[in-house]
């Protein structure tokens, strides 16, 4: 199944690319994706595996504990400083 | 109730969404604003420019649902929120919150709430130019993490 | 360290006054506005005019005074007070209290501290108009001397 | 000596006059001097005597304890409801 990834920010410099489509073999968590991206190497691996890295699940604020299915927006980006 | 959100580049007229939003609500007694700007000094040295990033959609959505909360929360009968994005230059104004209710200690109190969450849960980004050009994702400060934890 | 009181009989632009109280302080970061209106309706009946007297002289140096303690309490740059006085009609703004800071939090609490001081300690008398053209004085409110408390 | 003593709002409306002065023989307190002026009868006595009467010295809120001297401004109102 595909899934549509997001990055902003610093997350979104580092890795070079606005954001991507990843074929995946069934639901995982947000952090099962970050093993399959990781697994592409730099800067996936650094980037990815920064303690502060938020994710959010079809535009809502999530946890990298949470499920991802298909069709899925996910978005994956630095602690968040407007206002 | 009354929400108003606005993400726009274009810089705003704090008066004129304070008249929007209390035109014909009878029982305004209290309007309390608050506006956020460019310092023009951060961290000792010069900023010359900021650009604020955004998640457009989740933006919206998240700058929506905490007016809501606000709203079923305090007796407040409006709110009207803009966040700027893009590039602006020293001094301008980031962001308006405005919200309108019968009682004075409500409407600072929803105003503060939203500003706290909005700082925490709204995806924005700033970077900051000084004054030999380079340029720096703000960090987050550690105190607007914990700013949420009193409500 | 900017303070400006103003006790006026015509009403008053809150925009300007902002841009007055930021003009030339490099590190605002924060403006917190509150502006109090006239309601249509009290006490379930329609209020047709405001008259407000006050003690000229003590209200200036009231003012004045409440604003120096806000200043001497938080992180602030910056008070502007206006308050009207005579006859006021239905909606019309009664008090204005601009507070300018580095940081949010400051500028909203010592905005409040300065409402709260103000409606318990500043020489301003309500009377009011009912629909039927009969008038009365405001009574002062419980609440009013008790938000002074938590300071 | 003259003390200069004001009345303002439902106070003053009551009493018939924005204020008046008084002469007194030496130094007293506010709540002395509600009694010399409620000798004088109606109205001062009924409206001196509220209890949520507020009196300012010189354009600062004063309690009824405090002292008057010579020259003093005494004002009497009602509970302040501005803002």
């Amino acid at each position: 199944m595909m899934i549509d990834i997001l990055y902003f920010a610093s997350v979104k410099e580092r890795m070079g690319i606005a954001g991507e489509s990843v074929d995946i073999e069934q639901s995982i968590t947000g952090e099962g994706l970050i093993d399959i991206l990781s697994d592409k190497g730099e800067p996936w691996l650094s980037v990815l595996s920064d303690s502060r890295l938020l994710v959010a699940i079809n535009q809502e604020m999530a946890s990298l504990e949470d499920g991802i299915v298909e069709g899925d927006e996910v978005a994956f980006f630095p602690p968040v400083t407007g206002g | 109730m009354r929400i108003s959100i606005k993400v726009q580049t274009k810089i705003f007229d704090a008066a004129s969404e304070a008249n929007t939003l209390r035109s014909g609500i009878a029982l305004t007694g209290a309007l309390v604003e608050f506006t956020g700007f460019v310092r023009d000094v951060s961290e000792g040295s010069q900023v010359s420019a900021m650009y604020l990033e955004h998640y457009p959609g989740m933006t919206e959505k998240s700058l929506h649902n905490i007016a809501e909360q606000a709203i079923s929360r305090w007796q407040v009968f409006g709110v009207s929120v803009i966040h700027r994005v893009g590039r602006l230059g020293p001094a301008e104004p980031i962001v308006y919150v405005a919200v309108i209710g019968e009682h004075r200690r409500e409407a600072f109190e929803a105003c503060e709430f939203i500003m706290d969450f909005l700082k925490k849960d709204a995806p924005f980004w700033k970077k900051e130019w000084n004054e030999k050009d380079e340029a720096q994702w703000v960090a987050a400060k550690e105190s607007d993490e914990s700013a949420v934890a009193r409500w």
